[in-house]
């Protein structure tokens, strides 16, 4: 599905990323992990083509998506949650999810039913402006809206990252419905160990721009990867 | 040449740095443009782009023409004229600065130009400076006489007054608005027509006077002032020295507001031909206009100006207007001197042009007078539905233009004579020249 | 607007004559009248005008009317006179027979101002019964104007007939203004007559009552007096109103000159110095249309600007949105080279305008519906100035609904809150962009078609809207379409307000003056976005 | 020189000064010296034109200062090279005395002309010379001072504060344009004779002018380079580039960008005094905010933030337009114009001389300041959202 090989990000002189590969499945969940500041945004930005890497492949859906750019890869299939959600402040609950539209075809322009069963307190807000959201309802908009798009890959950048705890547990909900429908890959980047460990299939963890840890869920050793976060 | 200099500030070492400013200090001087003696070069100062454009292209196409005319001639003292023109770009100092250029660099032998009279007060010290000759085709303000300069445009005496003694006479007006644009030449005109009227009797109640800025384009306050002011029972006229642009949005509120020549007259000093091809003329007829030419007077000069203006222009609908002819008389004076002293030595030129003779467009002799303007006929016209006027007083002899108003405190014993006195302003009262002209 | 109404009418009446008179031409003092326009003389042809007038001959409508549109024509060396009928064909002026050609040593009987006052008080007269409604009205007006004594038994007779309520009124004022000035009347007379023209209370009764002369009785002297210090109260009041109607059709007009600027500006945030160009490319779009239907179909010219707003909105938007792609895309980011480079822009559009169609002004032409004014109470209101009210206000709510209901408006306001959250929801926003930078570039293209209705069609038009433009938008708030127009209605009314207290000059100093204090307190406008929305 | 002036001084900056130095000197001496004809000899004409564009150098330093250093872009600094000119423009109408077309000792001209009765109380002094001098600082000065207290300490920046000078200039404009303002409206202040006793029309003169407003760009130039190269300096640009950091860190960022907002004016106030006698003439058409917005486009084209490349710019841009404007040329010089500015902001965003100091530059940071800008011209990267710069 996903194939991210080898890639090298630089900002100016510094280096970001330094030959980080990983991959992402349907049906599964891949968690990258880390501190502040290893690189685990500057992935995600890799891959949705917010930021162009120097050299790499990223191979999607059997196309290599390495030199598109930000709004053809969505047009793919890559739906994109990014750290601090990033709604549209002034637009309405309802015409933020509309935005996921812009890749659909005509006929396919709907707002499916999965969003607002899995977050129903959007249902309630669809009038008021985006900006005007609590932080945790604004992280389930975001997931809401990147889920109108009918994304094939699902990247989800720190979802829980200052969101009070009854609310995380509905995006843990949603992560693994999602997941269990079996078609959508979801990269999944997070510092909150306990979550990652509960939804991932496969793990990654990352150190200064590189990965230096793996394992998939029948290896799991949390104390491992909470040593391996703490170095 | 850039390049060139971000080089040698990169590379040359401090030894050659003399060397190389002294080299570029002297790369400007090596620009002269080395002057043919077999023309007689004509500068040609009127802005082709900017503000003033509208105007003054014309009278630059105009200047070609009767240089084109002239050559056909045989052109002047057996040499071929040459045109030199230039863009000032209705931006003032650089008026001064291509003025400087004509006369220096490419040593024209006159200039015709400008069109404002703040482009004229700009080239003034220029052509003073370098003792060389301006042809100003433009009606104006007056109050100058310059050794240097002729004027061939209107002094106030040959437009505003004989244009409000018609309306007093004709239209029996008794109350009046001066409508202006915030400069000079209103300004003036209007403090000679306030003096004039009120030396008539008119009450200093029956006189509005109103400014608005360049340009100005929301016209409806100002027309419903006119309007109230309008209905005060007495007939009453505008006396319209709006400048340029105004001059369009004005029109069409009035037309809009229903004002009718009928009702409310306008006479305008700045609204001619070529103003008026921007307008429906239809709900403007009876509307006037004081010019000392217009395009549909009919004489055979004017028919045959007109038909070889338009063939030279390639344009059968290509209008003509009264600066225009200020230049045809300018232009023949000047080659009637040069061809008098047969020099264009810019002293003898100068001395040679009062008492000049060049027949105007529309009838009659022009005369250059001692104080450096000529005397024109004046003449009233009403627009007509083509954007045409129909004259509808002429007056009898020619009106010699008075350089000093009559009108004002300040330059009432003030008269020009650059023959006899040899001075722009001589005081009569006095008999002393006042100031820089003596 | 007049002519509009006569001409059918007139029409009717020259076909009425020329069935009665095709008998032979007699002598008398008709002929000797009518003789009298071959001098062209403006005293001769007033002469000719009053004798014909009074002749009662059916003729005389046919020949007065036809000198007021310069249809007359006379020559010289027969002694002859003619009247050109609209349709081209010709008849003699003093026996109302057919001609075959008018020989063309003829030309038209010139005219003044003078002489046109004659005329219009002689067919004043001549219409007072016509059979068209609005025609009798204008007879009474100008009757009302020139209150000639001799009019008096057409007046009167004409207000016995009348059958429509407007037309008795105006045809009551008339004969009021006659009685009034009718040096045998009573004093009742005099009186009532007044009292009928101070109902009128406006600008013409005005002058009338304070213009009765001395030799009034002093009755009426003092009735006329109180009336004037009446109107002139009424009309105190109304030129509040009037004030207040100028300042909005003043911010209408800013307001549709800025609107464009608030989507280019204050939308996408970049600082276009050649809207203005815009605006003059959709003025010229309205010339070339209107020469094409001059030249090729004229029945059409009323049509012409309704032809000419989608065409200016396609062609200042195409240009609009390859700028964009030429110019402003690689500076997106970078607003003050924004500014420079469309600076330059600007100045290579205006002289492009001034080599392709000549530094001069062009004409362009006001349908007959955007001519002429209609009153409301006291106040005049122009059509042109009120088709542009509605014009203008009807652009902003389609603008307004564009951006609120369409997809390309949701994904138009989505790339500007975050383009590259944009981008990441698959908007193609460089697509976006173009078209929105088009979408404000044609926006200021269709204003330049109602501009052009009221202003000069020349090179430099745009250069005396952009800063008012920046003023509006910035005054109302960058990003806020509402806040553009209230900034546009609040400029337009305030300037109108001062400016007959402080003159043109000075209350647009003052405006300018009152924006910058204003920035200073409010340092984003008067509609800041606030809330937590814009920190988000 | 004070030292203060020369401490800073690294090789393009001295070269910089020993070019103009030499122009003042050289050029003033030929013209003088040398016969009239020779091929040396440097015309009048040119000493008037060149000497023009030093002054457009200057105005264009003290833009470059404001906005190259503190980011303040402002689109009315023409004003204060008006209010310069009309302070020097005052001086030499007073200076004419009975030479007036009227011959009235007091009046200049043109109020005679519209029967003043006497002379406005603001312009009393102003037959003084010191007087004269100290107004063409003080003036523009008080202006941008007042104006900066309100507009730096309400935080208008960005655009806002582009868009009210340009309002500023604009009302002024206007209010110049009265004539009932008393300086003699749209003909403005001509008709010059005498500077400190010297015919403003001599060649001398004309020479001693062009050789004072060389040492005034030295001297404006160095005054420049102490104060952005100082530790002012850096915490202008540390303004300029992140104004709420500076404040959050402890500046007073107010107290900064007054100053310096001021000491531009009085800059641009000088560069005015010079031109006025030079071309001759002062009217409202300065205030124009058109012209101003050239201004700043003289110093995009030699290069923002370099103070060379500044005077450069207004020295390349007017050149050009005085080529352009003569001979055939004449009708499409604005085509001309218009173009250079397009492809000047377009192709060399640093200017002519940021461009040539980038090739200058070591090839490793040339291609990662080259990334640096692909990257941030990639889609999703860039921002236009200027609603969003400032607090």
């Amino acid at each position: 599905m996903l194939e991210v090989k080898d890639i090298n990000l630089y900002y100016g002189a510094a280096q970001a990323l330094r030959g980080v590969s990983i991959n992402a499945q349907p049906g599964r969940v891949t968690c990258v992990l880390g501190r502040n500041g290893v690189g685990k945004t500057s992935l995600l930005r890799a891959l949705v083509g917010q930021y162009p890497i120097a050299s790499g492949s990223i191979t999607f859906d059997g196309a290599d998506v390495t030199s598109l750019r930000p709004y053809e890869r969505a047009r793919r299939g890559i739906g994109f949650v990014p750290q601090g959600r990033e709604i549209f402040p002034l637009l309405t609950v309802e015409e933020n999810l509309r935005t996921g539209f812009a890749p659909l075809k005509r006929e396919d322009r709907s707002i499916p039913d999965d969003v607002f069963s899995l977050f129903p307190v959007l249902q309630s807000m669809l009038g008021r402006r985006g900006g005007d959201l609590s932080g945790g309802q604004q992280q389930q908009l975001a997931i809401g809206r990147a889920l109108v798009m009918r994304p094939k890959l699902l990247l989800l950048d720190e979802p829980t990252e200052g969101i009070q705890p009854s609310i995380i547990k509905d995006i843990g909900r949603a992560i693994s419905y999602l997941r269990n429908l079996g078609d959508i890959a979801i990269v999944l980047v997070e510092q909150y160990l306990d979550f990652a460990c509960e939804l991932g299939d496969t793990f990654a963890v990352m150190d200064r721009g590189a990965v230096k840890y793996s394992c998939d869920r029948a290896g799991l050793d949390q104390a491992e990867i909470s040593r391996q976060m703490a170095l | 040449m850039l390049t060139k200099i971000a080089h040698n500030i990169a590379t040359m070492t401090r030894r050659r740095w003399l060397a190389a400013t002294a080299g570029l200090a002297l790369g400007f001087a090596i620009s002269p443009v080395l002057a043919a003696d077999d023309t007689i070069k004509v500068g040609v100062l009127h802005s082709l782009s900017g503000t003033m454009a509208i105007s003054e292209t014309t009278l630059k196409d105009t200047i070609l023409f009767l240089i084109d005319e002239q050559n056909k001639k045989g052109g002047v003292l057996g040499k071929k004229l040459e045109a030199v023109v230039v863009d000032p770009a209705s931006n003032w100092p650089l008026f001064a600065e291509k003025a400087r250029e004509l006369i220096t660099k490419d040593k024209v032998a006159v200039v015709f130009g400008c069109w404002t009279s703040v482009s004229r007060k700009s080239v003034l010290p220029v052509f003073k400076e370098l003792n060389s000759i301006l042809f100003y085709p433009v009606q104006y303000e007056g109050e100058e006489s310059e050794r240097n300069v002729f004027y061939t445009g209107a002094a106030p005496n040959q437009q505003a007054i004989p244009a409000v003694d018609y309306l007093m006479k004709e239209d029996k007006v008794k109350r009046w608005v001066l409508e202006g644009t915030d400069y000079v030449y209103p300004r003036t005109t209007n403090k000679i027509l306030e003096a004039y009227l009120k030396s008539k009797g008119v009450a200093a109640d029956d006189i509005m006077i109103n400014y608005t800025p360049f340009g100005f384009a929301d016209w409806q306050t100002e027309v419903s002032k006119i309007k109230a002011f309008g209905s005060a029972g007495k007939k009453t006229a505008v006396v319209s020295t709006i400048n340029g642009d105004a001059n369009v949005p004005f029109y069409k509120e009035l037309g809009n507001q229903g004002i009718k020549a009928t009702d409310i007259p306008v006479v305008a000093f700045s609204v001619g031909e070529e103003e008026l091809a921007g307008i429906d003329t239809k709900p403007l007829v009876g509307h006037l206009a004081a010019w000392n030419y217009f395009e549909s007077i009919k004489t055979p000069a004017n028919e045959k100006f007109i038909k070889e203006w338009q063939a030279y222009t390639k344009n059968p609908k290509r209008t003509t207007n009264d600066p225009m002819e200020a230049h045809v008389i300018g232009f023949n004076m000047w080659v009637k001197a040069v061809e008098k002293v047969k020099s264009t030595d810019a002293d003898k030129v100068i001395d040679a042009l009062p008492g000049t003779e060049a027949p105007n467009l529309t009838g009659g002799i022009s005369k250059m007078l001692p104080n450096h303007h000529i005397t024109k006929p004046v003449f009233i016209g009403e627009i007509k539905g083509d954007g045409q006027f129909n004259v509808v007083y002429k007056t009898k002899d020619l009106v010699p233009g008075d350089a000093w108003s009559k009108e004002l405190d300040g330059s009432k014993d003030l008269i020009g004579d650059w023959v006899g006195k040899k001075c722009g302003n001589y005081n009569v009262k006095t008999n002393k020249c006042l100031g820089s002209g003596s | 607007m007049l002519a509009r109404f006569i001409a059918p009418f007139h029409a009717f009446l020259l076909a009425l004559v020329l069935i009665a008179f095709t008998g032979p031409a007699f002598a008398g003092p008709f002929e000797d009248a009518v003789a009298k326009f071959t001098t062209d003389d403006f005293s001769d042809s007033e002469e000719a005008v009053d004798a014909i007038a009074s002749s009662g001959s059916p003729l005389a409508y046919p020949i007065i009317s036809a000198l007021k549109d310069e249809r007359l024509m006379f020559d010289a060396d027969t002694k002859k006179v003619y009247i050109k009928q609209e349709d081209g064909k010709a008849v003699d002026a003093a026996t109302g027979a057919p001609v075959d050609a008018i020989p063309d040593s003829a030309s038209a009987v010139s005219l003044n101002n003078k002489l046109r006052r004659h005329i219009e008080a002689a067919l004043g007269g001549l219409t007072l019964q016509s059979p068209n409604l609005d025609a009798r009205i204008s007879a009474a007006k100008s009757v009302f104007k020139s209150h000639e004594e001799a009019a008096l038994p057409a007046v009167e007779g004409a207000l016995a007939k009348e059958t429509d309520r407007t037309a008795k009124a105006f045809l009551a004022q008339a004969r009021a203004a006659i009685i009034l000035f009718k040096s045998d009347a009573a004093e009742v007379d005099k009186l009532e007559a007044v009292a009928t023209i101070r109902s009128r209370g406006d600008q013409d009764a005005l002058a009338m009552l304070s213009d009765i002369g001395t030799d009034q009785p002093p009755a009426v002297a003092k009735a006329a007096a109180s009336a004037v210090s009446s109107i002139q109260n009424s009309l105190a009041i109304w030129s509040g109103v009037q004030n207040a109607w100028y300042g909005l059709s003043l911010g209408s007009v800013l307001l549709l000159a800025a609107i464009g600027l608030a989507i280019t500006f204050g939308v996408m945030g970049v600082i276009n110095m050649a809207h203005g160009e815009m605006v003059m490319l959709g003025a010229y779009t309205t010339f070339v249309v209107q020469e094409v239907i001059r030249t090729r179909y004229p029945g059409l010219f009323d049509y012409s600007l309704l032809i000419a707003v989608p065409l200016a909105f396609l062609v200042a938007g195409a240009i609009g949105v390859l700028i964009e792609r030429s110019i402003i895309r690689f500076l997106y980011g970078r607003p003050l080279e924004t500014l420079l480079a469309t600076w330059g822009l600007s100045l290579v559009l205006q002289q492009a305008v001034r080599t392709i169609f000549g530094p001069t002004n062009r004409e362009v032409g006001n349908p007959s519906w955007m001519s002429g004014a209609f009153e409301l109470g006291q106040i005049t209101i122009t059509y042109n100035r009120l088709w542009i009210l509605c014009f203008t206000l009807a652009v902003f709510v389609i603008l307004l609904a564009m951006l609120r209901f369409t997809a390309l408006g949701l994904e138009m306001r989505a790339v500007t809150q975050n383009r590259r959250m944009a981008a990441s929801m698959g908007i193609a926003t460089s697509r976006v962009d173009a078209l929105t930078f088009g979408l404000g570039s044609g926006i200021a293209g269709i204003a330049g078609v109602a501009l052009s209705q009221i202003d000069n069609v020349s090179p430099n038009l745009g250069q005396g809207y952009i800063i008012d433009s920046f003023m509006v938008v910035v005054f109302g708030g960058v990003g806020n379409l509402w806040g553009t127009l209230v900034g546009a209605f609040t400029l337009g009314i305030a300037n109108k307000f001062l400016e007959p207290v402080a003159g043109a000059v000075l209350g647009k100093i003052a405006i300018l003056v009152l924006i910058i204090l204003f920035i200073q307190k409010r340092p984003r406008g008067l509609f800041a976005l606030k809330g937590r929305a814009v920190e988000a | 020189m004070p030292h203060v002036l020369t401490r800073s001084l690294d090789r393009a900056a001295t070269t910089f000064v020993v070019v103009v130095a030499a122009c003042g000197i050289l050029i003033p001496l030929s013209n003088l010296l040398l016969p009239v004809g020779s091929v040396f000899q440097v015309p009048t004409y040119l000493v008037a034109l060149w000497g023009k564009y030093v002054c457009y150098a200057i105005l264009a330093l003290s833009i470059d200062l404001i906005w190259g250093y503190c980011g303040i872009l402002s689109l009315g600094h023409g004003a204060f090279f008006a209010l310069g000119g009309y302070a020097m423009g005052m001086y030499l109408m007073r200076q004419i005395g009975t030479r007036g077309v009227y011959g009235n000792p007091i009046l200049p001209d043109f109020m005679v002309f519209l029967n003043w009765q006497k002379l406005p109380w603001y312009w009393y002094g102003f037959d003084m010379f010191p007087f004269a001098a100290l107004m063409v600082v003080v003036v523009p000065g008080l202006l941008a001072f007042g104006f900066g207290w309100f507009a730096f300490r309400s935080r208008v920046t960005g655009v806002y504060l582009s868009i009210i000078t340009q309002a500023m200039t604009y009302a002024l404009l206007l209010a110049f344009f009265r004539n009932d303002f008393g300086f003699g409206g749209n003909n403005g202040l001509t008709d010059f004779k005498d500077i400190l006793g010297f015919n403003v029309q001599a060649d001398g003169t004309r020479a001693a002018l062009f050789a004072l407003s060389c040492l005034f760009l030295i001297v404006a130039f160095l005054l420049c380079r102490a104060i952005v190269t100082s530790k002012l300096g850096k915490v202008l640009i540390a303004i300029r580039d992140a104004e709420s950091r500076t404040r959050f860190i402890g500046y007073r960022v107010e107290s900064y960008k007054l100053f310096v907002f001021t000491l531009s004016a009085c800059m641009a106030g000088v560069a005015g005094a010079l031109y006025v006698p030079q071309v001759g003439i002062i009217n409202p058409s300065e205030f124009a905010p058109g012209n101003s917005i050239e201004a700043v486009i003289w110093v995009a084209v030699g290069g923002r933030g370099t103070l060379i490349g500044a005077a450069l710019g207004a020295i390349v841009v007017n050149y050009a337009k005085t080529f352009f404007t003569s001979g055939v040329l004449a009708p499409y010089w604005l085509f001309m114009l218009g173009a250079l500015f397009i492809l000047v902001t377009l192709l060399l965003p640093k200017g002519i001389v940021g461009t040539f100091n980038s090739w200058r530059m070591p090839m490793r940071q040339k291609t990662i300041a080259a990334d640096a800008v692909s990257a941030a011209r990639e889609d999703g990267v860039s921002e236009p959202k200027m609603a969003e710069q400032g607090p």
